[in-house]
């Protein structure tokens, strides 16, 4: 995608020159066509910056990937990609969505990672009408109370991931367990969504250990957990504060005598730096990296012949965002003026996703199957299948 | 909540405290004695985490790592001292928070396009990678112990050196009054650039040693900062023994909140601090 | 003499073993100069702060007009009418010598949480400043930056800051300190021409300045008051002497005065 | 206060901005208004800041709790009318500062930056943690506040046009209000204060009972910012009350010019004029990418080279300020 020069217009210098003499952004150019069918303008919020760099940048990737194995054209247009560093900071979400709506006037809008930052995304798209695809965030209310008929999402709800291991322990007898996460948006919903799982069906929580968000010490949690010796423990970290604690975990002698289980996050992607404390840990998540389907073999090998490096999870999401969106656009021969009948194509949509087929619930958020994963030597390796065509609930969405 | 319970969260609050003194070690010097504000001192305790992730990379040793990584921290902070805090020490706090504040944003960017985003490890050496069992399922790792150890040698001999010796004399003179000890004959260019560069060397090879204990990630040097200034506030500026027990109790506090008062855990430090500031206006043993 | 305005009794004040004021006794009177001196570190300036409220006393009371003032903080005591003014030069540097004095003659109104006229709309206070500064002799100097002017008109803006609070007692701390011999002159000239109507207490190492203008004299040492009364007495006491010319000195009379 | 051409030049830029929602399109108009509400809680900011030497580094926790109040008190079906939300917003968000403001104020110097930062922190966690306003996730304002007397609604914030000029109004009147407070009795008192506070109580005043007030005053006027930046975008998240938006605004304040009113607002405009800048390609190439740098190469040139600000140098160019009696 070569950025293009663009030329200046004489409304927009005057506008920018209003916004301030000192800001003096005259320079600022506005986007024209030239010639032929205009470009498809997607524009991602995802963080460049800060502690989920890795996964914007998987998304990204991923979705480019997308693209060019749709040939660089989707229903016959070119793709501009207009990349924006949501830096995973909420105050400034409203503000870069309305960059990317109002001023370079984007058809999609892809991201974020962080859910506070889709809270703030999802307002301004719901009220500007723009195509969101969310490759990430599983905010449970981006697809319940605040779903909207232009807002889908490729990745999951904070609900799901973890809803399945409750199944798993009850099925091999482990009925007691103690709950540690992290004590915010993201951990209290998988926390419910485990439950969900577990105590309907004769499980039994010990305890809930909430852990304040980002705190990363744990010594006083592995002190309580052994101490009432529970079956299993269900936990919910994920970047730096998965490597801490499972590395801690290991470091205090639990490995081998507690099971430690928990949603794919704690193990995914950062095995490498886990090391030898990440082995045999069982996770459920939509994805593992040893999917025997075609569409998985051939993803992971175009993803490192281009990258160079592995795929994991949110590279998926991310791949099926741009596999959705192709889906949508070729639907309408490339008319995004048309919406609702790309609406209606992407919720009819079956994404051939390297995790597998899934299709689209009816509050836009992925039906689709939950692997139990081990660790073997760094891989998140399939054990089974967990729960087939796992759908979230949805609460509160009346769409 | 048998004895034995107590007895291991009371030790862990003592090391978590120990490993917050060592982490603020290097802004007890800096802002404790020198008075500057150093909002840079994550960025530094960073980069030695990352330093010590390369060399340890390179070498296969965190210790070799850990030497090498030294004389790298040293220049670091002597240059930044000549290049940027040279020109502060007349000037008022605010200029200090402003400028420390854009060295965050610029050491953040130059880190990403280094090391790049991912979350790294350092694996614990192995001479004390093994773990100590002090119940029939908890054992105690060896490493946080020595970690310990470290942070009661580093404690003791830095306040040895500003105690007793010559030097400290000098540092703790030209930090009650620039003018004057530089009348005296100390001089304060030379030595503030020393004492400067040494804090940043501490924040940096606490940032090396607690690499094995902690995640090498973007946007580590923010989650220590904050909690670096109150160990130094609370025991009172200019005191190390002050920062000392003050980071063990912010240890105790963190991990009893953690485990009886969960609910108001994320606040207790702060209720700590705040209590201690409106009881004692100057911190535990800090000078008016 | 009339009945005293200013009292303390059993005054003391102690920092850990050090008794900087021991069980002082000590009166002021409208229209009187109550000159206080003694070698240095002999507590004058810690007895001076625990008249103003800057220090709490360890024990003993004070008594302003029949009322307890003892625990009162500076401001409260300041508002009461006790002035004091500092041995080392205690103004507002960055602010002209217009504006040092505009604060203290304002701190008279009844209160200066007022948000809306402007502070230079209130004539009581450019009144009182004018006639401040014009008493002190600074109204030449009205708009240049109190840090700029000399050492000496600094003192006299002190004085000037202390006028414009129209207080009843004057609590004079060294007001000659570092003081040039014709500075001195003049400033003692006005101590002489400012004192009627106002309770004085001065301290001072200045003899000639003390005899020219002290109406009582109380001499301390370590704390303790050796000698109080009038001048004359005072300067023939033999325990006087000791303190300042050291055991043995009142025996050889040199005849040198005091 | 400021002299006639400081004056004349903060109408150009008045003048300047007003110009945006007449020919910027939606995007302009709402980075307008976030420089114009950042610039008046950076100038409460520098009530405390540059007029009565409390250096507070919890600022934003009144910015960010009055707009917590508005997204209690606005229903999820109907906008709120500020003739009583408004005045519900400011009034919590003073008796907070009040609260804070009690406790803090008896600290001085480095430890009152501390304890601000540590109420504010609280405060944050309050909202992070607890379930009453969306935790960590933030939570909507769904209709932006109205203002009407009976059925007749005047003013509708919904409007971004409308927001951004009474945004800008407010900041003229406010600006103006601080001036006259500034140059009353009790502005006199603080500026003293700030000077040599221990002279001040010895000349007579509550110095404790003025910065308390002052610190209200500022908490207050943060609150109303807080109130209009969230209904820019009717979101509201808990980071809104965190240390860096604290400390960005102490930037503003240091950037902008301190113990100047006006400079604050010119260092929230420079700062967000130039982050726009550093971040657009068009310009900056691939380096925009990495515009942190650039970002915190500019704030280190303002530090070193001009040391009282834009503000400050506003000032030297547009002539001295008149002099005050």
């Amino acid at each position: 995608m070569k950025t293009k020069f663009d030329n200046i217009s004489r409304r927009r210098t005057l506008g920018m020159l209003g916004v301030g003499v000192v800001a003096a952004a005259t320079a600022l150019p506005a986007r024209f066509a030239i010639g032929g069918k205009a470009k498809v303008r997607i524009g991602t919020l995802l963080p460049y910056s800060g502690t989920y760099t890795r996964l914007g940048q998987s998304i990204t990737n991923a979705m480019e990937l997308a693209f060019a194995q749709a040939g660089g054209k989707l229903g016959g247009r070119a793709i501009e990609l207009i990349k924006i560093d949501s830096e995973a900071k909420p105050p400034k979400a409203a503000d870069l969505t309305n960059k990317l709506i109002g001023r370079e006037k984007v058809d999609f809008i892809v991201g974020p990672v962080h859910s506070g930052v889709a809270m703030g995304m999802a307002k301004i798209a719901r009220e500007e009408g723009t195509m969101m695809i969310v490759p990430n965030a599983g905010a449970n209310q981006v697809t319940g109370p605040f779903c909207a008929p232009n807002i889908f999402r490729t990745s999951f709800s904070n609900w799901q991931p973890g809803h399945p291991m409750g199944k798993v322990l009850l099925d091999e007898g482990k009925k007691n367990v103690v709950l540690c996460y992290w004590a915010y948006g993201a951990g209290k919903q998988s926390a419910q969504g485990f439950k969900d799982g577990f105590v309907p069906h004769g499980g039994n929580v010990i305890k809930e250990i909430g852990i304040p968000f980002p705190k990363v010490e744990f010594q006083s949690a592995l002190t309580e957990i052994a101490s009432i010796k529970p079956d299993a423990v269900y936990v919910f970290f994920a970047g730096g504060g998965a490597v801490k604690f499972v590395k801690d975990w290991a470091a205090a002698g639990l490995k081998g005598k507690i099971e430690l289980v928990g949603p794919g996050f704690l193990t995914e992607g950062v095995t490498k730096a886990q090391g030898a404390a990440a082995e045999g840990i069982r996770t459920t998540l939509h994805y593992a990296d040893t999917l025997d389907y075609p569409a998985n073999v051939t993803f992971r090998a175009a993803y490192r012949k281009a990258y160079g490096k592995g795929a994991d999870v949110y590279g998926v999401q991310g791949f099926d965002a741009g596999q959705l969106i192709r889906a949508g656009l070729e639907a309408v021969g490339g008319d995004t003026g048309a919406k609702a009948d790309m609406i209606k194509a992407m919720e009819g949509a079956s994404i051939d996703s390297p995790r597998g087929k899934w299709t689209m619930s009816s509050a836009h958020n992925p039906v689709q199957n939950f692997y139990l994963r081990e660790v073997k030597n760094g891989v998140n390796e399939v054990v089974k299948l967990a729960m087939e065509n796992l759908s979230d609930p949805a609460k509160g969405c009346t769409m | 909540m048998d004895w034995l319970f107590l007895l291991i969260q009371t030790l862990n609050g003592i090391q978590y405290g120990l490993l917050l003194f060592l982490i603020a070690s290097g802004l007890t010097l800096v802002f404790g004695i020198m008075g500057i504000i150093n909002l840079a001192h994550g960025s530094f305790y960073m980069i030695g985490a990352y330093l010590a992730f390369s060399f340890t990379q390179m070498t296969g040793n965190l210790f070799t790592a850990i030497l090498l990584g030294i004389p790298v921290t040293l220049v670091l902070g002597y240059g930044v001292e000549r290049v940027f805090m040279i020109h502060l020490y007349k000037r008022d706090h605010l200029h200090q928070v402003l400028l420390t504040f854009g060295l965050i944003l610029i050491f953040n960017e130059l880190q990403l396009m280094i090391w790049g985003g991912d979350p790294n490890g350092v694996p614990i050496p192995d001479v004390l990678s093994g773990s100590l069992p002090i119940s029939d399922t908890l054992s105690y790792p060896v490493y946080r112990i020595f970690l310990s150890v470290v942070c009661l040698v580093l404690a003791g001999s830095m306040a040895l050196v500003i105690r007793h010796t010559r030097v400290g004399m000098r540092v703790r003179a030209g930090a009650a009054n620039r003018a004057m000890a530089e009348s005296l004959g100390v001089n304060m260019r030379s030595l503030s650039a020393i004492v400067f560069s040494v804090g940043v060397t501490l924040a940096g090879v606490a940032g090396m040693l607690a690499a094995p204990v902690e995640t090498v990630y973007p946007g580590m040097g923010e989650q220590i900062l904050i909690i670096s200034f109150v160990v130094v506030v609370i025991g009172g500026i200019g005191s190390i023994k002050g920062a000392f027990v003050g980071a063990v109790a912010i240890g105790l506090v963190d991990v009893y909140g953690q485990v009886y008062l969960p609910e108001i855990a994320s606040v207790a430090v702060y209720g700590l601090m705040a209590a201690v500031l409106l009881w004692r206006p100057s911190g535990l043993f800090g000078r008016t | 003499m009339s009945a005293p305005i200013l009292s303390a009794t059993g005054l003391s004040k102690n920092f850990g073993g050090l008794n900087a004021v021991d069980n002082v006794d000590l009166s002021c009177a409208l229209d009187t100069v109550h000159a206080i001196i003694g070698p240095n570190g002999a507590g004058k300036t810690t007895l001076i702060n625990l008249l103003s409220g800057d220090l709490a006393p360890s024990s003993g009371e004070i008594t302003y007009r029949d009322r307890d003032i003892t625990a009162l903080p500076a401001h409260r005591v300041s508002r009461l009418g006790i002035g004091r003014s500092y041995q080392r030069t205690h103004i507002f540097p960055e602010f002209t010598c217009w504006q040092n004095c505009w604060l203290a003659a304002q701190s008279r109104e009844p209160s200066s949480l007022r948000f809306f006229r402007p502070a230079n709309a209130a004539l009581a206070v450019r009144q009182r400043t004018e006639q401040a500064l014009a008493t002190a002799g600074l109204d030449s100097r009205a708009d240049t930056i109190a840090a700029t002017v000399s050492y000496g008109e600094q003192r006299q803006l002190e004085i000037a800051m202390l006028l414009a609070m129209e207080p009843d007692v004057l609590l004079l701390d060294e007001p000659l300190a570092g003081m040039g011999p014709e500075e001195s002159v003049q400033v003692v000239e006005l101590i002489r021409r400012i004192t009627p109507g106002y309770a004085v207490v001065l301290i001072e190492h200045d003899m000639d300045a003390v005899f020219a203008v002290a109406d009582v004299l109380t001499v301390m040492v370590d704390g303790v008051v050796l000698e109080s009364g009038v001048p004359e007495m005072v300067r023939q006491s033999t325990g006087v002497r000791e303190a300042y010319l050291g055991v043995g000195a009142a025996a050889a009379d040199t005849g040198c005065e005091l | 206060m400021p002299s006639r051409n400081v004056l004349s030049a903060l109408a150009v830029l008045v003048l300047a901005l007003a110009v945006v929602p007449m020919i910027g399109d939606k995007y302009w108009i709402k980075l307008a208004t976030r420089m114009i509400v950042l610039g008046i809680f950076a100038m409460s900011l520098d009530l405390l800041v540059g007029y009565t030497g409390l250096v507070s580094f919890g600022h934003a926790a009144f910015f960010g709790l009055s707009g917590y109040v508005l997204h209690l008190v606005s229903p999820e079906d109907a906008a709120a009318n500020m003739a009583w939300a408004l005045p519900v917003c400011l009034g919590v968000t003073a008796l907070a500062a009040l609260v804070i403001g009690a406790l803090s104020v008896r600290t001085k110097g480095v430890y009152f930056i501390m304890v601000t930062l540590a109420f504010a922190q609280m405060l944050f966690y309050f909202f992070h943690d607890s379930d009453l306003a969306g935790g960590s996730d933030g939570a909507y304002i769904y209709f932006k506040p109205i203002f009407a007397l009976g059925s007749v609604v005047l003013v509708d914030l919904g409007g971004s046009a409308v927001l951004f000029y009474f945004s800008l109004v407010s900041l003229i009147v406010l600006y103006a209000g601080l001036v006259m407070v500034l140059r009353a009795p009790f502005g006199k008192v603080i500026q003293g204060i700030k000077v040599n506070e221990h002279r001040m109580q010895a000349l007579g005043f509550n110095t404790y009972l003025y910065k308390l007030v002052s610190f209200v005053i500022a908490g207050t006027i943060a609150g109303y910012a807080g109130f209009l930046f969230a209904s820019i975008d009717g979101f509201v998240s808990p980071e809104l009350l965190g240390w860096q938006e604290s400390g960005i605004a102490l930037v503003m304040v240091i950037l902008g010019g301190m113990g100047t009113l006006f400079g604050p607002v010119i260092g929230a405009i420079a700062l967000l004029g130039v982050e726009e800048l550093f971040r657009d390609r068009a310009l900056f190439g691939f380096i925009a990418a990495h515009w942190q740098i650039l970002m915190g190469g500019f704030v280190i040139c303002i530090v070193l080279f001009f040391a009282n600000g834009l503000g400050g140098l506003l000032v030297k160019i547009a002539g001295r300020q008149s002099e005050e009696r």
